[in-house]
């Protein structure tokens, strides 16, 4: 689950981390007022959406009057932003972080993660703040600085020492630092964050750190235990489709193409996109249903594939383990009756009773086709989604 | 004819008389596994399944002499319970439970650095030698012992590739689902090693997929082998930035896609699979004097 | 360095274990007011030192009344105390803890202690309460229980349902030892300490858990970032020749032989004392004059040796490694005379510059003896107090 | 001939520019150490010794190419120099300071489970092969090439160990004080282990002393041996409760005697030899054709 920055910010500034003053808002004169509040010459107005490339897409705007904040907030507030990371479609922008710039003398960066490899905390820093870390990987590998942190002696001295020198900190920002990882490393531990990305991390002309962007996203699985921050997350900036499936337990996710798969199992869901990539096709979207899939689950799986207007045939394939293709197979056929399936659908049926679970679908009497093998399947819902397609085509 | 497990295996289950423990308990009997008792703190003393119940790890080793368990607890559970199998001298943990917050499973994967107890998962189907002993919730009866070793860091995707190694009638020595989290037990290149030293073990089925480095790791290690290894990579289609489901499962920042773990495999002239249609056959061709 | 009883129990109190209500007093007066403070009708007096066996050798007193209070602290303050583990002369008692008496139902062992092997915090437990641990490891050690703390994850709710179903505590009892658990293994952590014990650990009648008797050693290595605890330090309890030698950097321990030993390094000086024994005599002390030996340390462990009326003969045994042989015999001599040596001495030099020490020794015209060898050196410094102490006898 | 340095190691100092580092560096350089550098957080760029001083072990490693690090620094900031110097990779830890708490020993020791790192230490005089690298706070002189493997919990009494093996003609393949803490680095076991590996150590002489259990568990791993061991306790004549000197060398709760760790040798078939004085013929017993 990601942060807004100014969510962040907050949860920074709790952890005694030195960042901009600044307030949300979320119409334009709550932003007025925040600046107001302020005080000052110039603020910056920055959109609060899930997403980075945020200065190049025209998302922070620095003003110098009221009115200027007070356009900047009305031209942000309520549209979608476009940036390099957001897709086409871009994402909603509902509040702005309203704040006094930071007079930068240097830019650095500095993150903290979990390594899985390792099974540690890592620290990634770098000179060259406010490049994306992955670029900084690529381009200057020698530059980017490492630490890892075991669990049974946490954060140590030598670590600020490592970074601080090789960053080129004077002593008392090396001091600054040293304070600045521990209140990181700390919240990190504390409200469960997957990551903590300050970026850049600012060295002020008066010699000081300061936090002047931030992002920070937590372990969905810890989320029981940190529910003062799961109260945080905004749906606004995730997909409509994918908030409405995690609802029923469902795990899905949007893409490009235009077959709709339902698969149970993270794995063979995956393995069911590459399939139809592989026979010619593009999936529409992952769909995993779960383990323990109850026909119940299949009506709302099936009702979520064909809500999306791009799905021109769907690919049904369940590998019962423990769970009986029959039951799957009764759930299926109460589905494709319900929300009136007007595409061709495919069931690829294997494992725990696959064959009474076909013998029940091709006895449903509806239109749909039924496979035991996988490439069998793949081929045919391929090739019925062109036909689809084609067909549909026609009737523009 | 095995790794890890096999019929003289004692198998305790901990979660044992909740919902999913019940039930997967009652499957592995059916199977034949050498299910021993249970542990579910505070019914100590009580019968389950015709078996007994146990308030602590410990006390069931004492009583029963087993040497692995299976868990069924809740995520927010399963680290303890975790690191009290392993304190109670279990040498094959097998954790279940999907959903553990990672930063428990950080500091668990520390605390059994250097333990002598395995820990498969979590977030697992388990590990099965066919016929033989099985712990976790993949289906029993696709299985076939045979000379296929088979792991992989899926559920259902593994069960397609006992079901296509059974329909070869090549059949499988052991499989073993080590997980989808991102920090889990036992990787792939511990159970290569483990099937590298069994002789059964003709030939092996890594099914891996996009997110982390745990393949190409794997890949440098099959250089070593006198095994070969057919791999199969999940999620050539996966888009960068997206968790597909699995906690484990995200390509970020341009690492852990399935691209550079296939071209990790051909370097380390391994045998690749590019369709899950094809995970028999593809193992298969690693051992032509096997098939009819 | 050892806590006393009191001042373990009110760092268990500031950690939220429960321990008897109770008033350390260093006078009789003191001891009725708190023994009045407290209320009550029955009351124990407890003698305040640094060792077990108190209850056996008449050191804790369980009173009525005031009157009885009031005596009783008066028979225990400023007497030494001999209990099994103090030796023969005791050791002295300067305060006393009055405390108000708990109704025990049952009495278990609970420790927490560094376990040396493993690298871990280890906690000990055990239903037979009020025992030496000791004790229970050799006559039941199947009662015995054992918890290791791995530091990556610290205290876990194994530990407590581990130890909590074995002593057959019920479920509050259970979540009570959670609890203590968690107090104690932070109290572990954060004071340094190397071991807490609470023996009695009382189940009392209404269910409770009560830490009757407390013992706390603390790491020594670690009081520099414990200087409130080190404040504490008693060194009424401590043997003062011990005391003075720390005071000189020296490590000395008094031992009931007669033939002084003055070595550098902790191993060479047990050795020696192994030494002197093998070939017949008996070590009147271990002491270590450290790395770097100056001629004035030399001079102070000279003092210290033949202070104790015991010694009959001295032996100096100086491996020079960086230090120098012949600056350390220059020591010797201005020691010897100084401190105008009554008794046969014998030094042994070897390593470096060993040939010029000797040389400087032999000239200095003192009735010293000198060896490069050690099992020389031993038979000569035996031989020589049997002959001294023979005279001494002689004279008596 | 050898084990873990010898004369390519090379070497730099942590706590250079102190009073200690200093004074050791300078008698390693004249021992012909390849000392090649030092670290002192604040002080990188200068030059100390003639050689550079950095202000991290990692940069250290990347200008100097190290391999092994002798550490001087107060005992407050010892662990974090040892984590240090682990994390930059450094393979030869060896840390002299005297006086590190023990909970900082518990916490680096587990930190280094696992690791590629070897700790030697804490509170120890460092390890020494003849004529060919020094690390640590041993007079070099006293030593010779040769073949006894000397380990040791202790200081002086090693070089005492040294002197007689050397007086006797013996000299010495390394010799290794691992330390008088109750929680150090690598132990016996680990050191007869590397000396059993070594072709040019023909006897082992093992030093230990009271308290801890560190013998006996070289005791059992000596039957596994071809080398030769022989063994020596100090503090035979220890009362028991009491700290002699050392952290570690305690009798606790009547475990931890020279008497039980004596029997555990003789039960294991060791030579034991009784008196300190006897170190270097005891040792010469189990090599009869190598004096004259």
């Amino acid at each position: 689950m990601k942060l807004h920055e100014y969510q962040a910010k907050q949860l920074l500034r709790e952890a005694g981390v030195a960042v901009p003053a600044g307030q949300v808002a979320t119409c334009a004169t709550a932003a007025v007022d925040a600046a107001a509040t302020l005080g000052g010459e110039h603020w910056l107005v920055k959109a609060q959406i899930h997403a980075g490339g945020r200065g190049k897409a025209g998302g922070v705007r620095r003003c110098q009057t009221a009115a200027e904040v007070s356009a900047a907030a009305a031209a942000l507030l309520g549209q979608p932003l476009v940036t390099a990371q957001t897709g086409a479609a871009g994402l909603p922008v509902n509040a702005v972080l309203v704040e006094t710039p930071t007079a930068v003398q240097r830019e650095l960066y500095l993150s903290l993660l979990i390594d899985r490899t390792a099974a540690q905390v890592l620290i990634l820093a770098a000179s060259a703040g406010g490049m994306e870390i992955e670029t900084v990987a690529a381009q200057q590998p020698d530059q980017l600085l490492r630490a890892a942190v075991h669990p049974s002696v946490g954060l140590q001295p030598w670590h600020s020492r490592r970074l601080g020198f090789a960053l080129g900190l004077e002593a008392a920002a090396r001091q600054q630092l040293a304070q600045l990882l521990t209140a990181l490393y700390q919240l990190l531990r504390s409200c469960d964050a997957s990551l903590i990305e300050i970026n850049p991390l600012a060295l002020t002309n008066a010699g000081d750190l300061v936090a002047v962007d931030a992002k920070i996203e937590l372990d969905d699985n810890a989320l029981f235990r940190q529910s003062a921050l799961a109260a945080w997350r905004d749906v606004s900036q995730e997909d409509a489709r994918e908030t409405a499936a995690r609802a029923h337990d469902l795990s899905y996710i949007r893409l490009d193409g235009n077959i709709g798969c339902m698969v149970n199992g993270a794995g063979l869901a995956m393995a069911t996109m590459d399939l139809i990539q592989h026979h010619g096709g593009a999936p529409a979207n992952f769909l995993d249903v779960g383990g323990g899939t109850t026909a119940a689950r299949v009506a709302e799986a099936f009702k979520l594939i064909v809500s999306d207007p791009q799905v021109t045939a769907v690919l049904v394939n369940i590998f019962g383990g423990i769970v009986r293709c029959d039951l799957i197979a009764e759930g299926i056929i109460a589905a494709v009756r319900e929300v009136a399936l007007a595409v061709p659908l495919v069931v690829r049926l294997a494992g725990n009773r696959a064959e009474e679970g076909l013998a029940l679908l091709a006895a449903s009497g509806l239109a749909l086709h039924t496979a035991q093998d996988l490439a069998a399947a793949a081929d045919l819902v391929v090739t019925m989604a062109s036909r689809q397609r084609a067909q549909l085509g026609g009737r523009e | 004819m095995s790794v890890l497990v096999d019929a003289t295996t004692r198998v305790i289950c901990q979660g044992f008389t909740g919902k999913q423990g019940t039930f997967h308990s009652e499957q592995a009997l059916a199977y034949g596994t050498q299910l021993v008792g249970g542990v579910t703190p505070g019914k100590g003393g009580q019968r389950h399944l015709g078996l007994p119940v146990f308030d602590t790890v410990h006390q069931a080793v004492v009583d029963t002499g087993a040497t692995a368990t299976m868990i069924y607890v809740p995520p927010a559970y399963a680290a303890d319970a975790i690191l009290e199998a392993a304190d109670a001298g279990i040498q094959v943990i097998v954790c279940i439970t999907e959903g553990i917050p990672t930063q428990d499973m950080m500091t668990v994967k520390t605390a059994l650095t250097g333990s002598a107890s395995v820990l498969i998962g979590p977030n697992c189907p388990g590990i099965i030698t066919p016929n033989a002993c099985k712990i976790g919730i993949m289906p029993g009866a696709i299985h076939q012992p045979g000379c296929v070793g088979i792991v992989s860091r899926s559920g259902t995707l593994t069960y397609e590739a006992v079901y296509q190694t059974t329909a070869l009638g090549l059949g499988q020595s052991t499989c073993i689902g080590i997980g989808g989290d991102p920090i889990h037990g036992l990787d792939f290149v511990a159970c290569l090693a483990l099937f590298e030293a069994d002789p059964h073990t003709e030939a092996v089925l890594l099914v891996g997929e996009i997110g982390g480095d745990a393949e190409e790791r794997a890949a440098a290690f099959i250089q070593t082998m006198t095994t070969p290894v057919a791999a199969y990579i999940a999620g050539a289609t996966a888009p960068p930035g997206r968790r597909m489901g699995h906690a484990g499962a995200m390509i970020s920042g341009g690492s852990g896609t399935a691209a550079g773990k296939y071209a990790a495999f051909k370097a380390a002239g391994v045998k690749t699979i590019e369709s899950p249609a094809e995970l028999g056959i593809g193992v298969a061709a690693l051992l032509p004097n096997r098939l009819i």
